[in-house]
């Protein structure tokens, strides 16, 4: 791709146009910084609450504390709830993964009979609403002992976040030219081979794109994680829903303490997400800068 | 199964699952801790989970399908605990249980009323008269109306200046829907189809000077304290709790509306069926020790469901320090005769209420809607 | 699976892949023996590559089946079939260096580490790539990624491997060292080997038989020797060289050879196929077998060109002499090429080591024997091919870029 | 498929298995099965149960009863054009607005990890953060407001929550980085040497994003704004913090909320959601369609 | 800009690029006038397509510049150039029929639908697709593929053509044809074209001139005759075909040729350079150049080659015959290319059409001026080259595949 090389400074101009420069570049960047100065507003204005102690129509509160954040946590028990969240998260990710990629490479690479209908039976987890199928989803696993622990909230889970990973992959595999796969089965590698060795490096990019989004689904799920759910299996969202929802009253500043501890894990969750599959991936590409 | 004879006693200290919908831990948790440190031959070990009153039914549902109930105490206000008892969902307490439960004897006379809500299945935990008042800030209302007219005018005169929450999301909403009735003289109080015409067309004409029915008591107390509003409905509860939090200005202050009845509110402990003989003889032993005197003084709290009591005679000197303080600070001494000298009447029954939020939620909130 | 399969023959049986209904290659029948070193030679979009992958087991066949000895092996998935694939569009990986794209195969077969390293090495250095080894494929040129696409096959020592046109990006000095070590492979590793190519001579210098594929069909199966001089009829021809291609008719059979009349002039001509007098035949000759009889003749005029119409001899040596006048010269170095025209209109290609000029008139001859006479068939002469300036002879005409015209009999 | 000659050379079972090499079927599709069983385990009767569930009206009145009360009864009805005119504007706001973003980060530059991550911190925001923070950063006494009034841009604080526009902010918040991250890496899927190859036809980036980058994505965007759309759809939450949940904002989850948790009316919930995913469904079916009007399949290498 | 910019030349100055501190391409100087076909040439991996490249616009480059007359183009993108490009891996459009991938250019520029229509239609006819216009690009056999690549870069009819190896995937015949039409489409278009190529034969025969690069740096630039008589090095030599390329040591210089010492035979040499007595050179010959001056001898035995040692005249036909058995002989059609060996172990490369055998003795000539002395630089012979088997020779060895000797002057 033509783009930046530290190499190429001297006329490389073609390629910085590209950043910057044209109108509509400026547009593009304008609304770039405009989100960014949104965000800052609106996760700023909740972290400045979840520090303050009252807080009435000025530009800051009266004063600063941290006892919301010590009441949340002890009220909430949400040391225990927040490692219960990272075991779900982590497990529903690495299972959603490991079982989506494989069928999005079917979808993707082949024409079979009944490929709508099987298209269909992925798309449908996703599109009906929990309360639909959310009830009987718990009972059944309550049936066979597999709901009211962490066990039962990573498979119900798993139900939205494996046709998610499958709907995102399968565009992405599709993209992949075949013939390398072919020439890695020439090569004697089998299926298996093909997913860790060739597969696997080249949809890190598809990949890690959805396992974010599938964590992000995961630790915001709050519907299917409260129905099958124990009481030592709890996740954050399903705190913080309740800090917020459940009756009885609760300083807003407790509410805003307990939302951002959510965001602080997912953004470790994200960090360590981006550590532990390749960081340079995300933003390097498949088909970067290949010569003709 | 739990539908076995019930022990006096569990074989063995059980486990015990609490689940509360309707804030209540915050003031009984300490009861129950009690509880267990004094007999933890009953009770090894509780856990407590909170959730949304609705959401309850599902979750319950979906371990009784399954025939594994882990829960063995739901604390819950009234419309749970009537929700669930349509959805056959309460192991029926009463009368069978009635010679263990003896301190049900001591309510006060409005939380008695209160008791009969619930039928056989709860029994009454904490009791308080709730609203309806009408909370405002000195200094932008100085002059607060004093009967409904006065609010519609006051309303007409600042429109978006007044406001109350979906009642089915609050409990001063819904509070201050069941109690208009009574301000207004209707027809039947208790019949929100036949008998509420003038509460309809009065909300229907207040509607038209409120911006949003909130959906949740909260959001209207940040609209006053940050100046968004002036006025909005509240109870007693909610008068004392967000203002010693901090979340709406110590200066707030209360009135009532001329001709007011309190309509009164409560939390009972339920028992889902399916819970062990075990389970439900603890819990039996854990809510009469709850409705013992000293133990009710902790509801007392801070002022969440205030006075919050439902037993006779429990005065708040009995009531930890930390609750005397803060009543102190933040409690209003006219409550006192407010309680004393105004009607108190039970709300409606679970299907009236289901009855009136539908008829608000299509005629009142959703009446900016053209259809 | 460490050591590949080996076998005595492979059986293409009736072989045949079709694509949504239209045969891209039909009716394949091919025995490989061990050892052997097939090319399957064809004009672009014959089938040649569909035929690899289909033996590859990369594209399942839509008819017949494929026998290794006594096993069917149409059914084996490629990775089970043990064999080394060279690709026509490379396929390289594109996240793996040169290096990791040669070893994976020796990988695949769990090979100890010391071994994958220096076979590896071994292989990137015959296709000269040691430079390069830490590079990906998509920092290399196009002639790199070729040699890295032959390293990966060829560094598996597979029982049979397959090229599809391995040395088109290469430049003759170094295709021709490549031929060399594909050879040497070949023999020192007796690797069986099918090799698709678009270059004759590679095919003739390289394989123990040619295959030739026209529109999906097997035209000749042979020797080299055999499909360069004994064509079986004149795509094959067409494709092996025989760039002066023209209708004529049978006019006499004689004992060795047949007379032919064409454009006006009577010739002899080899029989590729029994013929009699009268039948409608396309005659062939290379341009390197029309030889410049004498010098150029500057300066123009249209000199009625000799034609003796000798007849009773069975030896039929190029006697006559053509004349034609030069039009296009290009050089090609120590030879030039030459597309000459007849009095008549009719087009020659001739190579000639003479110093030729556009406008000089030559007299041709035909060596003896080169002029070959094939069946007509049904089709029209290739587009492109040789045309008849001749109105009375039926033939596709296209610009008129190439003609032919012929000698006569002595 | 088999010519006569092949039939007549194979035994039939040979044929049968050249047919279903050509229509894609063997052991590969074995792949599929973990999926599946998923699906099929941990779905499928649960949906079909809330399926049945839909046709057993509490009330009674045969086995559409509660179909044609939420068709007959505007107040059901109008949530679905409530929730279309919040989720299809957002949705396409969320994918029309991440693919020149992305398209302007494809390539390599100093900066970009940055720029990306920022764009996609919201992901991590969740709801309540985003509602929350829409309240107070909005809101009538919020930052935004006033520094508006202090700039004197207006006297009055402007209205942004608790209406339509309060919830549309917040589906962009959290969709909008859900769109960009997946189209990012659809776009970094295609290979650049096309748009170098059109660049020399003439092509200007215009050009070339029209003609080459969009088709080419046109099946990553498909999907990409189906997931955004049911999000979308199936907004809740943020539909009663800082919409306007009796009015304007009463989406068709409220609906089905309000029926299955506050009714305690199950049939008639499943009923809705049923009517919810029939919806949801139609406008997928219809960006599917326009997808399979374009290409999909590799982008890379020679052809 | 529906119509091309045209220029009267385009000139390189000092253009270079390099890929991560290495040099892929430096100091590219080099002015194409309008109308000129250049072709560029070089072994692989020699900066071919990266000078295509940053012609083209795809690379910036790290130095020099561009200009087209006066204007510095070499700062614009692509799109503003105006140039047409065919890339070595097509790069054709996935999403695209023939049709639509030929047609794309033609509608950038706007141009009436009619007109796309026509001339899409006759780009396609030009390359022989008319059956496949419907197709996608991944449907499509690799010289098909190939033809769409050339067929929507030429439709453009743009002011600079630039061609990466556009033939390299079709077979001998569809190439002459392909080759005749893009000089046709030169001629009468006038375009001006840079053409790369991997092969000499193309480039002598299209070219009106070549450029030779060898790793990145210009060679050679000059007329196919000029290059294929006088290459100025032995690289270019190499690359040029004579295969047979050996250390030698001037042993005297004459008026217009030398003698030369090589592995104990002395020969007369045209020098490319001028040299002195006693320098160190390489000396070259074509494989086409050795001639079989007698018969093969059938049988071994290790004949004493004769070597007159003649001197004094200025004339120096290669009277002098070398005695060689042959070892390989590869079939090639017409001629075969024989590999054979002289008693001192010297490897020798011919052709020839006479039928040999691996085992005959073969006397050997050097065609007049056919030997080429060249200096010899600091560098070895290339890998793969001609190796004396003398050991007092310096060269690197590599498996002794190749090896020459000269005969002597008469
Ligand atoms: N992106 C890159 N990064 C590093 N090296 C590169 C890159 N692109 C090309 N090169 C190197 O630059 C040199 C010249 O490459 P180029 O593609 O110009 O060769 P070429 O002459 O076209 O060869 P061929 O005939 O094989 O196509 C090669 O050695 C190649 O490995
Ligand atoms: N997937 C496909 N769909 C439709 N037609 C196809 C497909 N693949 C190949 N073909 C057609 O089948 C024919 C044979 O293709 P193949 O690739 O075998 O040719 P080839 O002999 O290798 O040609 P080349 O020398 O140009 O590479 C061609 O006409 C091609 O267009
Ligand atoms: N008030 C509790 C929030 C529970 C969310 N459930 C929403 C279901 C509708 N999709
Ligand atoms: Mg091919
Ligand atoms: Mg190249």
């Amino acid at each position: 791709m033509t783009t930046l090389n530290p190499t190429a400074p001297t006329t490389a101009t073609g390629t910085r146009r590209r950043i910057v420069a044209s109108p509509g570049g400026w547009l593009v960047w304008g609304a770039v910084v405009l989100f960014m100065v949104f965000l800052v507003g609106i996760v700023g204005s909740v972290l400045v609450n979840s520090f303050g102690t009252r807080w009435f129509g000025t530009w800051l509160p009266e004063g600063a504390t941290t006892q919301w954040y010590s009441q949340a946590w002890t009220d909430f028990s949400l040391m225990s709830v927040i490692i219960v969240t990272l075991e779900v998260a982590a497990a529903v990710v690495v299972l959603s993964v490991l079982v989506g990629v494989p069928a999005s490479y079917v979808l993707a690479r082949r024409d079979f009979p009944g490929k709508k209908v099987v298209y269909l039976a992925f798309l449908l987890p996703i599109m009906m609403p929990p309360i639909t199928y959310g009830i009987p989803l718990a009972t059944v696993l309550y049936k066979f002992n597999l709901a009211g622990n962490i066990t039962g909230v990573i498979l119900a889970n798993l139900v939205p976040c494996v046709p998610f990973v499958i709907l995102t992959m399968t565009p992405f595999i599709e993209q992949i030219d075949p013939a390398i796969e072919r020439a890695a089965r020439m090569s004697g590698a089998r299926t298996f081979a093909i997913f860790t060795r060739i597969l696997a490096p080249l949809l890190v990019p598809g990949i890690l794109a959805s396992s974010i989004l599938v964590l992000v689904r995961t630790v915001g799920m709050f519907e299917l994680t409260f129905l099958t759910a124990g009481p030592d299996s709890s996740t954050l969202v399903v705190a913080l829903f309740n800090s917020m929802n459940a009756a009885g009253i609760r300083a807003q500043q407790s509410v805003d303490a307990m939302a951002v501890i959510y965001m602080a894990v997912m953004m470790v969750l994200l960090v360590i997400a981006l550590r532990f599959v390749n960081p340079t991936q995300l933003v390097a590409q498949v088909k970067e800068e290949p010569e003709p | 199964g739990g539908s076995g004879e019930v022990p006096q006693k569990p074989s063995k200290p059980v486990t015990l699952n609490v689940l509360d919908v309707a804030g209540n831990l915050q003031l009984t948790q300490g009861m129950i801790d009690d509880f267990v440190k004094q007999h933890p031959d009953v009770i090894s070990r509780v856990t407590y989970s909170k959730a949304p009153a609705p959401d309850l039914v599902g979750k319950i549902k979906a371990q009784q399908g399954a025939g594994r109930v882990d829960i063995g105490l739901v604390l819950t206000g009234t419309d749970g605990l009537s929700a669930g008892a349509e959805q056959g969902l309460w192991e029926q307490i009463l009368p069978k249980h009635k010679d263990r439960l003896s301190n049900m004897d001591t309510y006060q006379e409005p939380a008695a009323k209160m008791q009969e809500l619930a039928g056989d299945y709860g029994v009454e935990v904490t009791y308080y008269p709730s609203g309806p008042l009408l909370e405002y800030m000195p200094d932008k209302v100085p002059n607060p109306p004093k009967s409904a007219e006065e609010l519609l005018a006051y309303a007409k005169a600042n429109p978006g200046k007044v406001e109350y929450a979906r009642p089915a999301n609050s409990g001063p909403g819904r509070t201050f829907l069941m109690g208009l009735p009574y301000v207004l003289g209707d027809k039947d109080p208790k019949d929100p189809i036949k008998g509420w015409d003038k509460t309809w067309a009065y909300l229907k004409e207040l509607g038209q000077y409120i911006n949003t029915y909130q959906t949740g008591t909260t959001a209207t107390m940040k609209d006053l304290a940050n100046g968004t509003v002036n006025i909005v409905a509240t109870t007693t509860g909610w008068d004392i709790n967000p203002r010693a939090l901090g979340t709406v200005p110590e200066s707030a202050k209360v009135s009532t509306l001329k001709g007011f009845h309190w309509v009164t509110d409560a939390h009972y402990a339920v028992i889902p069926k399916g819970a062990s003989a075990d389970q439900q003889a603890a819990v039996l032993q854990l809510v009469q020790f709850m409705l013992t005197k000293e133990q009710q003084a902790k509801a007392y709290d801070d002022g969440y469901f205030y006075p919050g009591p439902a037993v006779e005679g429990v005065d708040i000197s009995m009531a930890p320090k930390k609750s005397q303080d803060t009543i102190a600070k933040f409690g209003r001494p006219e409550y006192d005769a407010l309680i004393k000298d105004n009607p108190k009447e039970v709300p409606l029954d679970n299907k009236s209420m289901v009855a009136a939020f539908d008829k608000w939620d299509r005629e009142i909130g959703g009446s900016k809607v053209k259809k | 699976m460490s050591t590949p399969t080996t076998f005595r023959e492979l059986r293409l049986d009736g072989v045949g892949r079709s694509f949504g209904g239209q045969d891209a290659l039909q009716g394949l029948d091919l025995t490989i023996r061990a050892g052997e070193f097939i090319a399957l030679l064809g004009p672009s979009g014959c089938g040649k590559s569909t035929a690899l992958n289909c033996l590859a087991g990369l594209l399942p066949l839509t008819a017949g089946s494929i026998w290794q000895d006594d096993k069917r092996v149409d059914t084996l998935p490629p990775e089970r079939r043990g064999f080394g694939m060279v690709f026509q569009n490379y396929a390289l990986f594109p996240h793996m260096t040169v290096r990791n794209n040669v070893a994976f195969g020796l990988q695949m077969r769990r090979l100890p580490k010391a071994e994958v390293t220096r076979r590896t090495e071994e292989a990137i250095r015959l296709v000269q790539l040691e430079e390069h080894v830490g590079k990906l494929p998509g920092q290399l040129s196009g002639g790199q990624q070729q040699r890295v696409a032959i390293a990966r096959a060829v560094v598996l020592e597979p029982s049979l491997v397959l090229m599809d046109e391995p040395l088109s990006n290469l430049d003759a000095k170094l295709r021709l060292e490549m031929r060399t070590e594909i050879r040497r492979l070949h023999q020192s590793l007796g690797l069986t080997t099918v090799y698709v190519t678009h270059d004759q001579e590679e095919a003739l210098s390289m394989a123990d038989r040619l295959v030739v594929l026209r529109k999906g069909s097997v035209q000749q199966v042979g020797t080299p020797e055999e499909l360069h001089n004994r064509p079986r009829n004149w795509h094959v021809a067409d494709f092996m060289g025989f760039r002066n291609l023209l209708p004529a008719t049978v006019a006499e059979v004689r004992d060795d050879h047949v007379v032919v009349a064409v454009g006006g002039l009577r010739l002899a001509a080899t029989p590729m196929v029994p013929l009699s007098a009268g039948d409608e035949v396309v005659v062939g000759v290379r341009p390197e077998d029309l030889t410049v009889a004498s010098g150029g003749v500057t300066g123009g005029g249209s000199p009625a060109y000799g034609s003796s119409t000798g007849s009773g001899t069975s030896t039929y040596a190029a006697e006559a002499t053509i004349e034609a006048r030069v039009e296009v010269v290009e050089y090609q170095g120590r030879e030039v090429a030459v597309e000459a025209r007849t009095p008549q209109g009719v087009r020659l290609h001739l190579r000639t080591a003479e110093r030729l000029a556009p406008g000089d008139t030559v007299s041709l001859a035909v060596a003896p024997g080169a002029l070959l006479a094939f069946a007509r068939g049904d089709e029209a002469l290739p587009s492109g091919a040789p045309v008849l300036g001749d109105a009375s002879e039926p033939a596709t005409s296209r610009d008129g870029v190439l003609a032919t015209t012929g000698g006569e009999v002595s | 498929m088999t010519g006569g000659a092949a039939t007549g050379r194979a035994p039939t079972g040979l044929s049968l298995r050249h047919r279903l090499a050509e229509r894609g079927v063997d052991g590969q599709l074995l792949l599929l099965v973990p999926a599946m069983v998923f699906v099929i385990g941990l779905f499928v009767y649960p949906f079909l149960y809330g399926l049945g569930l839909s046709f057993q009206p509490t009330k009674g009145g045969g086995a559409f009863a509660d179909y044609q009360r939420f068709f007959s009864d505007a107040f059901q009805r109008d949530t679905i054009w409530k929730t279309l005119k919040l989720s299809i504007p957002a949705a396409l706001f969320n994918v029309l607005a991440s693919v020149p973003i992305a398209y302007r980060m494809r390539g390599r530059f100093r900066g970009k990890r940055l720029v990306t991550t920022l764009l996609v911190i919201p992901i991590t925001l969740g709801t309540v953060l985003t509602a929350e923070g829409l309240l107070n950063f909005l809101g009538p006494a919020g930052w935004f407001n006033r520094t508006l009034m202090s700039l004197g841009l207006v006297d009055q604080p402007i209205r942004l929550i608790n209406n339509y526009w309060g919830v549309f902010f917040s589906l962009v918040i959290t969709g909008f980085p859900f769109a960009f991250l997946l189209i990012l890496s659809y776009l970094s899927g295609i290979d650049p040497s096309l748009e170098r190859a059109a660049a020399t036809l003439g092509a200007d980036w215009r050009a070339r994003f029209r003609r080459i980058t969009l088709p080419l994505l046109a099946p990553g965007l498909a999907t990409t704004f189906c997931l955004t759309f049911v999000l979308a759809f199936s907004v809740f939450p943020s539909a009663i913090l800082v919409g306007d949940p009796t009015g304007t904002t009463r989406v068709i989850s409220i609906a089905a909320y309000q029926a299955a948790y506050e009714q305690y009316d199950y049939p008639f919930a499943s009923a809705i959601a049923m009517i919810m995913g029939a919806v949801e469904l139609i406008v997928i079916g219809v960006v599917l369609l326009w997808r399979s009007r374009f290409y999909a399949g590799s982008t890379g290498g020679k052809g």
